[in-house]
């Protein structure tokens, strides 16, 4: 059952045509790796999906609510989509355990107890558990990209999106990054995910999209892009990743 | 616009600068709306408890601050508590609030002042916008000069810097008598002083009562000079409508005729027994008083 | 010069020092509450809001504060709304500095990262929670030397209140000079007490100053 | 609202306009004239000269420009210097602004490379000369929006000069409002005339600020 | 004759003797060229000689005047001393030719007419004639420089001091300003050149200076530089840069 409906989806940034005709459904569960070179639309994708950036024409359907319609409640509607960004985005004045519980005990009015002590398991979880009463600032940007993915799943989600979670990390912290995201994976959470980390769709999408100048130009399992991609850009595209 | 002021809840006055150093920062609650007429009634000042008037802390001996002791006193002060007595049955039922020449006709119409003793001479124009007591003090324009200054009369003030300060009836008078004079304007008569002392101006020029206040502050540099040159009747400010305080008022003014209160505070202050024209004067009704002084400077 | 003056109404012009301190206090609380307000409006996503707070600081801004001080205690009782003169004085004050406090804080929300608004948002906080929660304590860290700025600003304005009667130093000043016609001492004495508050703000100020500019090293 | 007061009167509140208009104009020049050599004493190499400047800029900046004022008009004559109404509104205003213009052109010279007056000197001009010729100039370039907020702030604290007795802008207003006992719409009307000058004034900052920031990308 | 005279120069920044007893008569007519790693004092040697740094002990003395005295007019001295800096320290804010009459006009008092026309024979002469009204903004660096070399020759200087002018220039500009230089040198105008352009100091130098941590390590002919140096920091230093 489709969690995610993109239905004829186009979005303009002034005259750029940034998302063309976008149709594109996601069932519960799926995880899903968005490719394309840059400036394609990959980011402004995602950020549809919890109407970080509205959309121009077209429906789209999370979680069974019209994220376009003004009257869908975006509140949530954000409560059932985590964020992973590029940059982290950790809240450099507050502690580890702070950043994570902040949500739950102000949208969710968990009591801090509770909140502290699920944040707690949720670091363990993401092998940073000595942490948590240190500030942001002092971590290496792989233990905060992990920091954010604790934070994004404390609101229990059903779908986490990813946008290049691994893109500001020095090379050796990318993998410790990879193996929770594919820890997550194996849970069967929806993810999208845009990332150039051949290897993790390899390993653990369900499918693979690329996508070029706003538009999804090939949608495919992981094999066949690998194997045998179709389109003439594709081909150029991977040739210059892999 | 709107006529009258307001239904006044508490209205804070700066009672001494000690009172405004400790807690007296409650606000003054907004007026709930405009235009409701009658202002304060005497029955409302009755259940507060207090009546709020304001009063000159610059204009000895009509009212000053002794900054040793931090108090306001002068005659209007103890005129006002005269009539607290009179009105509310205790003489300390006195708030004081500090007035200018400028601002005391506003404060009066929003009702943040119940009435004001503050030297205001009852004129026609001020008849338009508040209702006065019947005249209570008679004072004359005057000038303050020098010791060593050669202006003996007003007509020498033309081409002379003479200052008073904005919103009195002494600005418009000597403007009318004195043309050619250079008429400097402040907001109280501390800056006149200063001016005089310093040369900035060569003579201040308001009621005799208030000048000779100032002379006794500096008696070896200053004097007065010119004679009583207007016909100033005093009377305390009521706002406009508001009838029953002003026949109380007036009823308290008369007792204190009556019962040599009157002389006793003009004694005390003026240093000399009421006047012999005081029969002729004394508790004439503000529209006469008024009507006397249209006419004098019509004569002049 | 006859400095004694100055011994004799020492307690005098004590008691103007507290009503400048405590009309300062009360203005600046006043300004940070507005100034909060108004640049949360200049930054939101609303339209008319940004509109509402732009005209707000453009119009404050732009008049002399003894305009605004003056229109509260004479304009506003001709439409029927009186305060007191310490209300008078704190309200002029605080609407005045608000306008520049809300610049201030302004730059400094638009000097935190776009990322921090969006993962906030995205957690489900509202736009407001947002503000209170993430953006504003990272913007106020950073505006805490222009804030002190506009505090020793607002304290030397404070001395406005003298014009509308309010015996603070300046008031009180006034009053002593012209009963003892010293002028030049008690001017200069008042001069003192503004610069034994400015002073002080002044060094907290450059203290904080270096601190930022090392932290961000 | 008593509006017409504002028509009746209109001559008079035009009078005060030039007035404001004047005694800004010439304390903005008295203010760049002490900004210039207060900002020079503050980069100089001579100790004494740095002390000095310091000085000057500590002190003007952390007291009121009222008790400036105040002190200029009745505190001076106390020691046998007079000064008319004008003349102490321009003194005022320009001591008082020539210490953040001071501020404003030092932070400005500093910006200049040091090359810029090495090589002046090195060529044999002396210090005077390379700062008169190579340094303020380009230091007042990059200074000109900064000033132009400090012009805005004169305008404003030009208002000062009604308390003692000068019929500039609010000057007349209050005048006009004592007589007419119209305080609402004759304030109004004074605030409008000073947006009349500081609102332009405002558009031109922020257009010079815009074609500077060009100007260096 | 020696017409600069460093007689036991020591000076400090600080705890840092930056110059350590530094004894070197320079003759008039001579081209000295200075090397030496970074932070060795070459450029504090260089600009004590025009008194941009003051030394603290020793003797030095200029065109027969002694610098370190408090009673010489150092306008005067500076008259006599052109110098070119490595970021050619041009005034933006005037032309070309108003860069290089400002000394002479203010300082010398030279008529502008006639300063305008010795300015632009020495622009023909740094062979830049044509730019004269044109704002240094506008020059690239070796145009720059050599309105800077013009500039410092306008006051019709005895000595000339270089701080590695060609540093700052991109690799194809660096001759135009070396060729101007050498015709300089063949003039016969005493040069104190601070520089690591070998090719120019083997071509007009007569001698060559090599300092260290504030001394003065070798001094001799180029040809003693490169064929023979004596001192073991002399030829590491030179095995970097040839
Ligand atoms: N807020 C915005 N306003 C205007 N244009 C924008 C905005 N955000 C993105 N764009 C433009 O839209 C296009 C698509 O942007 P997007 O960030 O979605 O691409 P992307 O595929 O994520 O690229 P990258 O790999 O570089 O992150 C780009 O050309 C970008 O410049
Ligand atoms: N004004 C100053 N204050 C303190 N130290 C200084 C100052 N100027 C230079 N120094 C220090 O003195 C030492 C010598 O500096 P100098 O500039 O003379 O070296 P240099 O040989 O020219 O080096 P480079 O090749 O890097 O230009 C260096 O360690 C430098 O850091
Ligand atoms: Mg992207
Ligand atoms: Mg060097």
């Amino acid at each position: 059952m489709a969690i995610i409906d993109f239905i004829g989806v186009n979005k303009w940034f002034g005259k750029l045509h940034v998302l063309n005709d976008i149709n594109l459904s996601i069932d519960e569960g799926e995880v899903v790796v968005v490719i394309g070179p840059s400036g394609s639309g990959k980011s402004t994708l995602i950020r549809c999906i919890n109407r970080l950036e509205t959309i121009d024409q077209g429906e789209l359907i999370v979680d069974g609510q019209h994220v376009e319609s003004p009257r869908t409640n975006i509140r949530r509607l954000r409560q059932e989509v985590g964020m992973v960004f590029q940059q982290f985005n950790l809240y450099p004045h507050k502690t580890v355990l702070e950043n994570i519980t902040l949500a739950p005990t102000r949208v969710k009015k968990v009591p801090r107890a509770q909140a502290d002590k699920a944040a707690q398991q949720l670091l363990e979880r993401v092998d940073i558990g000595a942490k948590s009463d240190v500030y942001p600032g002092k971590l290496s940007g792989g233990q905060q990209q992990r920091v954010a993915i604790a934070r994004a799943l404390a609101m229990e989600p059903k779908i986490l999106l990813f946008d290049e979670p691994t893109s500001a990390l020095d090379p050796e912290m990318i993998q410790e990054v990879l193996e929770v995201m594919k820890g997550l994976a194996r849970t069967r959470i929806t993810m999208v995910v845009v990332t150039h980390e051949m290897g993790f769709a390899r390993e653990v999408a369900d499918r693979v999209i690329f996508m070029d100048s706003g538009r999804i130009v090939e949608v495919g399992t992981p094999e066949h892009f690998f194997q045998d991609p179709k389109e003439d850009r594709t081909k150029l595209f991977l040739s210059k990743i892999l | 616009g709107n006529g009258g002021g307001n239904t006044g809840a508490q209205v804070e006055g700066v009672v001494s600068p000690t009172a405004a150093g400790g807690g007296n920062n409650a606000a003054g609650t907004p007026a709930a709306g405009a235009g409701n007429g009658g202002g304060t009634t005497l029955a409302q000042i009755k259940q507060r408890g207090t009546l709020n008037v304001g009063v000159k802390y610059d204009a000895p001996p009509f009212g000053s601050l002794d900054p040793k002791t931090n108090e306001v006193t002068g005659f209007d002060i103890d005129v006002a508590r005269a009539i607290a007595k009179h009105v509310l049955g205790d003489e300390k039922k006195v708030k004081l609030v500090q007035v200018s020449s400028k601002n005391r006709i506003p404060l009066l119409q929003n009702g943040q002042i119940d009435m004001f003793a503050a030297t205001a001479t009852i004129t026609p124009d001020r008849l338009k916008e508040i209702d006065f007591s019947n005249t209570y003090y008679r004072a004359g324009q005057s000038l303050l000069v020098k010791k060593d200054s050669d202006i003996k009369e007003y007509k020498d003030l033309a081409g002379k810097n003479v200052c008073t300060v904005e919103g009195s009836t002494p600005e418009e008078t000597i403007r009318r008598l004195v043309p050619k004079a250079k008429v400097t304007l402040f907001e109280s008569y501390t800056e006149c002083l200063s001016s005089l002392r310093n040369g900035r101006v060569d003579a201040i020029t308001t009621d005799n009562v208030l000048l000779e206040g100032f002379r006794q502050q500096d008696p070896e540099n200053l004097k007065l000079t010119g004679g009583l040159f207007t016909f100033e009747p005093y009377g305390l400010g009521i706002r406009k409508g508001n009838t029953e305080l002003q026949k109380a008022v007036n009823e308290a003014l008369k007792n204190m005729q009556d019962n040599g209160e009157y002389a006793k505070i003009h004694q005390k202050w003026l240093k000399e027994p009421l006047p012999k024209d005081f029969k002729e004067w004394y508790g004439t009704s503000a529209q006469e008083a008024a009507q006397k002084f249209e006419e004098q400077s019509k004569s002049q | 010069m006859r400095w004694s003056v100055l011994v004799d109404n020492f307690d005098l012009l004590l008691q103007g020092l507290l009503i400048t301190i405590q009309v300062s206090a009360l203005g600046l609380l006043l300004a940070l509450a507005i100034g909060v307000v108004v640049a949360v409006l200049r930054v939101t996503p609303n339209r008319l809001a940004r509109l509402v707070g732009a005209s707000y600081v453009e119009f404050v801004r732009n008049v002399p504060l003894l305009v605004l001080i003056f229109f509260i205690y004479t304009g506003l009782p001709d439409v029927g709304i009186r305060f007191s003169e310490l209300v008078t004085g704190v309200l002029g004050l605080g609407i005045y500095t608000g306008a520049f406090v809300a610049e201030v804080l302004r730059s400094g929300i638009q000097g935190i990262p776009r990322g921090q608004l969006e993962a906030a948002l995205a957690s489900g906080l509202s736009y407001l929670q947002a503000m209170r929660l993430v953006i504003l304590p990272q913007a106020i860290r950073n505006t805490i030397p222009p804030l002190g700025n506009q505090t020793i600003n607002l304290i030397k304005n404070s001395s406005l209140v003298s014009t509308i009667s309010l015996l603070d130093i300046l008031g009180t000043a006034n009053l002593i000079s012209s009963r003892t016609f010293a002028y030049a001492p008690v001017l200069l004495g008042a001069a003192a007490l503004y610069l034994s508050l400015t002073i002080p703000a002044a060094f907290m100020v450059n203290g904080l100053e270096r601190r930022m500019r090392a932290a961000y090293r």
